[in-house]
């Protein structure tokens, strides 16, 4: 595909950065120059689309062909570009207030059609760019400009949402782990079909600190589990714990202790169509006593809209009679005056 | 333009059957309830020759022909609605509706059995969905599922589909069911059931449809006939093969962004199908969906457009902005209907025109261009993606539900006859590409992902002059406020001037714009025939308006507004040509102008000159 | 609360139905008038909310108050409804087009908010009102008017959209099984929070049978199973059919059969939290062996919005000194001109 | 109305800090950066007393104050904008700063300890947010973060937050960094890594103020100052409260449905803090939610609102012309700028005024109102509540950036003497309720479900008189469509007539509507007091325009109208009233006008005269 190889320089463009200093959307934007540098497609081949807010100024800060939209509407002008044109590689660049309160309608339905899009959503739980009013992802009480006594409104996780869309790919990620998210945005390019990568990104303005509890230094490794397809659950300081099931119900237990040992733990399967382990893997909180699973946490395959469309036409004009517009205005009944 | 011949002011219904469907009765009262509502009306009932014609046969049908409206003199010539109960009754009758006619039938009937007791071949009779305004209905069943809960046997259930039949085409033309309603408690004054059975389900045929938005067509005669090929069409699909042809001459993919919507959905289903020609139709979740995948399109090289009706406007205006400010090519079709809100939204009505021109946030420029008749939705579609694509600018086409629906005769053009269309893209080889640069007609140069080298960034924030990044400085600011509006002013110089038909020297000037072209040019060809002299100018162009608008109005002493809204185009003009008087005919009904009314109001104005 | 008790034809308006003979919206409306009767507000107490479709002209044949809406928009504006005014009973009726397609982005909404509702979900698989194009639950390759090729969209299963949303009630009924159906809107009221009631709807017009695997009479038995709470998951013409657990995932077992008693089936359950069961009952299909799943799948208790908005606009007054609008005005710095 | 004196031509800025803090450095790079874009600039630094007075106190604090602006002489007796390091900065200078001024805080430095050495109480400080617009910067941390990556000792890069606020302040008044950069890389020349990080400080503070939509405020002194209870007020405030009075006056319940979005933002934030006055807050998911909810809460019998900014108003079309078509009370705020499509967020326009009157599908008539000032953004919104409640319409108001985010002193109202507000409730005690049936004044009677024996549907289809249920009769929706256009035309009645200010003599008129108000009434009393005979009129009242329009402006030579946008109410006066001559003066540089350029035209056309 690619005649050339690129640094991740190369995706840097000439317009400086205007995001606040410590603002994860800056750590983001260098494993996205990083995915870019390392997948296989020419420069000219990629667009970043994004809608409103902080995290949507991401497109003026990349080389590459790129849409800032309007509020909310990421999901449906990325869907065009790429049904469009499915040769280029489509990037979705999302917040979420944009992509899950305006946005959230078009965020289901891309899912639900399954078009070959990289979804990114930059989950700071916040509006940043409106100064600090709560999402739809805030935490049920917390206090925000527009919740002065704290919010009386459940929180989505955007994980539910793309399952409950009939969603392919799912994974999770944090801001400032360069690498791995690099990775992962690399796989979700790889994923044919729509790819939704949750990052959860720290707004050090409006909501610093938000992800503390999973992040900080002294509790990350007990409060975050990194999954990959085809190894047991495990996680912890001392890699000695891990997920099994209960029943229904997922459970941590601690290798070694209650005559668990490394094989009970739970197999990560990415590619099972069932959602139902992905689900509870998604819905584990710190506050439930599980770690928050970050990595692959699904990925099916299933046919994305803007092929099958290609097929459809390719099929329809093998068949049709009509092959230009003139044929078709001279399709059905006509008549001659002379 | 060839002249046309409007004739909306009489209808020609027929109602065809079987001998025993009962149409006698169906047309006889049809026509006393126009008539009592102050129509003329004439008729003919036309009986089988046989007397015991087998059933389902062409030899069996009855048919019941009525004309009504104004100066009703004849039953007419050939019907503008046929009711076909049967396949029988359609192969009988459709040699001879008018092209476009709305054909009603019942489904039930439609089977193959049927078919060949007409003797006709089922895929023949299916062109008909071409070429006329099919109603599907399944008018057995349906009137069976509704005497479902009643006494009666199954024979006299499924006698009373005439009523069902019936209730229809009241629905369609608005007429009141009370006359025949009491027609039906008198007469069946002793079987109470068969009355209530009867009336219920004239009832369920009118509500029938009202829920599935039965449309009538009209259609139009050209008396000048020129030499070629022709076909029927609609303006709908002119205006969906108005954008392939657009697309195809611009050697460009097409995509349709768009979400159904009444009257304009047909635009959406006709792209759906022409995946022959590579046309990508996208069924969007919304009308945001609709425009904001179709900008999507345009940025990525297509021609793209999306299609909807007023409210869906209204819902697209957000986006409709950023199409203007990212200064990308794309079609919006909104086909009219009555308002505000869902309104009427099967009935005809031209009260989108403020909304088309300002109905967005900020200083926010679109070109607005109207469709006047079916056919020439195809060249006004295919305009406005030729500016579109030439001006790198959204535009907007308005038609209404009475082209839309409408049907005609059309000359069918061939394509290497269309204007050329330049696309504005970048030279592939130029050194280098500035995205706001302009040239003298204030367009910049289009360049799409794919392209090497030429990569840059778009979108909704002010960007500066020539770069294109973002900025914030006030005087960049007003001076691509000005530059947007400009090139939108600039565009005058690349359309037709104003025309003006009728009698040149009269004093008075019929002025209209869009789908009211029909009645208007009938009603002043009549008076300048009958003596009276009067000038008619009609509008295609709305933004900006012809060169010579200002010259053409200055020459008549009174000018005569007339259009389907409160006076929306009227006001327009006062505020561009403020010095002219202009006098108003508003109508705000769903229905479209009769050409009665036009004289009627003509002649008042000359007499008070 | 009431002071008189109601026949359901006291919830009939003078105004004539407009549906299509034989449409399922027919009979719907009639389980609505009875379960109406059967509560216990007063009948100047409902409000029949609706946006624009077939389904959505139902609050003109209501003798209740009514608002015909916009299209999509039926769950904001009841949202508006309930939250002014906590103490009616409001009931959302709602298409497969009107409430996820361009509504999704307010039904999730209200779903995540829990805003006590009874949102009736219209499911006919199909747009009515604008003559049959395809509709965000129209099945894979489904021919319509706007899909002549058939569909290339994966459809949305409306309950598992509910989970994805956090939802805390979800049933499913038929349209002509008025009794069952009845019951069902009762039990939906009495639940406090957002309760969604799919139901199969048959349109006769534009997809007339989309549901006759399920529904038509030889089949019935044994492809549909009706869930109660607390009782085991039986079903089939024998009523010898039962779904146990098997692994993670749903199986079919006959009793009797391998050894499978009565007692090994699986008890319904509809109160637990964890979604995962609902979901698996929720996806049961046909064309897996399964049996579809109806009743209320899912109820479980969580505060609802209106609720928590007057609790903390109760405290809020308790604790501030504005009691009035001369109270606000005067509050903060202020300084006298004499 | 009290005379309003408006000064935004000049700008006074004071730079307070630590002796430490660098604030001598930056007034100077302020104000040369300003005098060599061609401002005037008059500057007064003032050091600390003591030479080396302990960090923190209020006697260490350095500061720099200057003027910048055109026709500047001194340094300006009170700063409108206020740069505070730290506590002991703010309390030494909080005392002068004009009402309303923008305080910048460093809230790093804002500790207890800090408190404590600068001998003021933390709580007491607090009562700034109320007066003032405070913009909060963590701008030591950021600082910090900003060079987190240089080699710079932790002492110095914490010297480099001056250029940070530096930064901050640059982009509030659109100054350009390059005079900046270059005297630091000059300054710097032999450590570059100090001057690198300097300008890399000082861009990040300019980006940072551009994230958070830092935005400036003005101010407008009374020269006529009335007896009684003042407070300062910015215009968000003032109509949130307008709103909260409306609804107390009627004695009904509140709502807001909102979505955020700058500049109307601040006006969600506050009804969210009012669940003391039982307000409800409804923070939607989107625009269209916000509306929709609040039509829900009219028909649930609350006084409703919604507010937002012209991107929003444009999602809000399509539901708006149902609040029209249902006639139910609704006030729908609408804070103006900079367009089309996002635009220039955080600056002002008045360009949302074609939208405000046109945008919706249809025949839609809306009546439009629009504030003036900050302070009478309350008396505006109240008024907006009144009208849709006594006409039972939607009733749009708009603002702007300007003054949304303006801040003046405002003599308190007492609730007792605001007009009373009759709600058009059916009496409990009515036998019948016919939804649609009008009064004189096409108004019809208000139900609410909860009242017995009311119950009735409303709905977005067009509706039968009287009865109010749905109907497709072509007379009946002409009749309807007249009646709601009617009904908004009688408004005029029910409003002031439009006042004229300066010389009633003159023979130019100076027309402006909105927020313009301050700076065309302070023009022209100024030209008045110097000899030059001019008149203003200014326009509250937009739809339907106040009864004597036509006359005042009947009695000018020159009509000369100003407007932030490019010409949107003169044209609209021009279709209005076509037969005078306007005159336009637009600007759309998303700044207000200035007195001088004012002076300038009406000058430039009397020469003409
Ligand atoms: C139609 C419209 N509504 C509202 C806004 C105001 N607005 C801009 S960004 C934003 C929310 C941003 O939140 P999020 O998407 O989470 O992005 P973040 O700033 O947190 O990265 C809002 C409400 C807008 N620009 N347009
Ligand atoms: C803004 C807007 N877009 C589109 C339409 C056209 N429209 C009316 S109903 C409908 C779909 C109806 O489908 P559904 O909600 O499933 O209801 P059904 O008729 O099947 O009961 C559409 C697209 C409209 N009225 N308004
Ligand atoms: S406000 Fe928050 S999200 Fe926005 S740039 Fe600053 S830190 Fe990042
Ligand atoms: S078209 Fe279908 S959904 Fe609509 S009324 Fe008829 S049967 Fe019912
Ligand atoms: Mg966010
Ligand atoms: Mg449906």
């Amino acid at each position: 595909m690619a005649d050339t190889k690129y640094n991740f320089k190369d995706f840097k463009s000439d317009q400086e950065i205007r995001w606040c200093p410590g603002c994860g959307d800056i750590a983001i934007l260098m494993s996205v120059q990083k995915a870019m540098a390392a997948l296989d497609y020419d420069k000219e081949d990629y667009a970043v689309i994004s809608g409103i807010g902080c995290s949507s100024r991401f497109p003026y800060y990349m080389n590459t062909y790129g849409f800032h939209g309007i509020h909310g509407r990421a999901g449906v002008l990325a869907s065009g570009v790429k049904t469009a044109n499915p040769k280029l590689s489509v990037w979705q660049i999302t917040g979420d207030g944009d992509g899950l309160a305006i946005g959230g309608n078009h965020f289901i339905h891309e899912i639900r059609r399954n078009i070959d899009l990289n979804i990114v959503l930059f989950n700071n739980q916040i509006y940043g760019l409106t100064k600090g009013q709560y999402s739809p992802t805030s935490l049920f009480g917390q206090v925000t400009k527009s919740s002065p006594y704290g919010t009386i409104e459940q929180p989505f996780h955007p994980g539910e949402l793309v399952i409950g869309a009939r969603g392919k790919f799912f994974a999770r990620s944090i801001d400032n782990k360069v690498a791995d998210t690099t990775e992962i945005l690399i796989q979700a390019d790889k994923h044919k079909g729509a790819s939704v990568v949750e990052i959860l990104q720290n707004c050090v303005i409006y909501n610093n600190g938000a992800h503390n509890a999973i992040t900080s230094k002294e509790t990350r490794d007990d409060n975050q589990i990194w999954l990959k397809h085809g190894e047991p659950m495990i996680f912890g300081k001392e890699k000695n714990k891990g997920l099994i099931l209960d029943g229904l119900n997922l459970k941590v237990v601690t290798i070694g202790e209650n005559g668990i040992s490394k094989d009970d733990i739970l197999v990560h399967d990415a590619h099972q169509e069932l959602p139902y382990i992905h689900l509870a893997l998604i819905n584990m909180a710190v506050a439930d006593g599980f770690p928050v699973a970050f990595g692959i946490i699904r990925s099916v395959e299933a046919p994305s809209y803007e092929v099958l469309l290609e097929e459809q036409i390719k099929d329809v004009q093998s068949r049709s009679k009509i092959k230009n517009v003139d044929d078709l205005l001279l399709s059905g009944n006509t008549w001659t005056v002379d | 333009m060839d002249k046309k011949i409007i004739e909306v002011d009489q209808v020609v219904i027929k109602f065809a059957g079987d001998s025993g469907d009962g149409m006698q009765l169906t047309g006889t009262q049809f026509s006393n309830t126009s008539a009592l509502i102050g129509d003329d009306v004439s008729t003919f009932p036309d009986y089988p020759a046989e007397i015991r014609a087998p059933q389902g046969t062409v030899g069996g049908v009855s048919g019941f022909q009525l004309n009504f409206g104004k100066k009703v003199n004849t039953p007419g010539d050939f019907p503008d609605v046929l009711v076909a109960m049967n396949p029988a009754a359609l192969k009988a009758n459709v040699g001879w509706v008018k092209d476009g006619a709305t054909i009603i039938i019942d489904t039930d009937s439609f089977t193959d059995k049927n078919f060949v007791k007409a003797g006709c071949d089922a895929e023949k009779l299916k062109e008909i969905y071409n070429d006329y305004n099919v109603i599907e209905a399944p008018i057995t069943s349906l009137t069976k599922e509704s005497l479902k809960d009643t006494e009666l046997d199954a024979k006299s259930k499924t006698r009373s589909k005439n009523m069902f039949a019936l209730g229809m085409v009241y629905c369609i033309f608005d007429r009141p069911l009370e006359h025949s309603i009491k027609f039906l408690e008198n007469k069946f004054a002793k079987k109470i059931e068969i009355a209530e059975a009867n009336i219920k389900v004239l009832k369920d045929g009118f509500n029938y449809a009202v829920t599935i938005h039965a449309m009538p067509s009209f259609r139009v005669h050209s008396s000048t006939i020129e030499k070629g090929v022709y076909r029927n069409i609609n303006g709908n699909t002119a205006t969906s093969w108005g954008l392939l042809a657009a697309a195809e001459k611009a050697n460009l993919p097409f995509f349709l962004g768009s979400y159904p919507i009444t009257p304009a959905s047909e635009i959406l289903v006709e792209i759906e199908k022409r995946r022959d020609l590579g046309a990508k139709a996208f069924q969007a979740e919304d009308e945001i969906g609709g425009i904001m995948t179709s900008i999507g399109a345009a940025f990525a090289g297509h021609l793209a457009a999306t299609s909807t009706s007023g409210p869906g406007l209204a819902l697209k205006s957000e986006a409709l902005g950023l199409a203007v400010i990212t200064e990308l090519p794309l079609v919006v079709v909104n086909v009219q209907r009555g308002g505000p809100s869902t309104g009427l939204p099967t009935k005809t009505e031209q009260s989108d025109l403020f909304q088309a021109l300002f109905g967005r946030n900020g200083e926010s420029p679109v070109p607005v261009i109207a469709a006047s008749t079916p056919s020439n939705c195809f060249n006004y579609a295919f305009e406005a993606a030729r500016i579109a694509l030439e001006h790198m600018t959204p535009v907007l086409l308005l038609t209404d539900g009475f082209i839309a629906n409408g049907t005609e005769p059309w000359k069918i053009p061939s394509m290497k006859d269309m204007p050329e269309i330049k696309t504005q893209f970048i030279g592939k080889d130029e050194k280098e590409y500035l995205p706001y640069l302009r040239d003298k007609n204030m367009v910049r140069k289009w360049a799409v992902p794919g392209m090497k080298g030429f990569e840059h960034r778009v979108g909704g924030l002010e960007k500066m002059e020539v770069t294109g990044n973002v900025s914030y400085i006030p005087e960049n600011h007003e001076a691509m406020s000005i530059e947007r509006d400009e090139k939108v002013k600039l565009i005058v110089n690349d359309i037709p001037e104003l025309k003006v038909e009728g009698n040149k020297d009269a004093d008075v000037l019929v002025v209209g714009w869009g789908s009211t072209y029909g009645h208007l040019t009938t009603a002043v060809r009549e008076m300048n025939g009958a003596g009276t002299k009067v000038a008619h100018a009609h509008f295609n162009y709305i933004n900006p308006l012809p060169k010579n608008t200002a010259e053409v109005l200055s020459n008549y002493k009174e000018i005569i507004v007339f259009e389907l809204n409160l006076g929306q185009f009227a006001k327009y003009l006062r505020m561009m040509h403020p010095t002219n008087h202009y006098e108003y005919y508003d109508k705000v009904q769903g229905l479209p102008l009769t050409v009665k009314e036009i004289k009627t109001k003509v002649n008042q104005i000359l007499e008070q000159l």
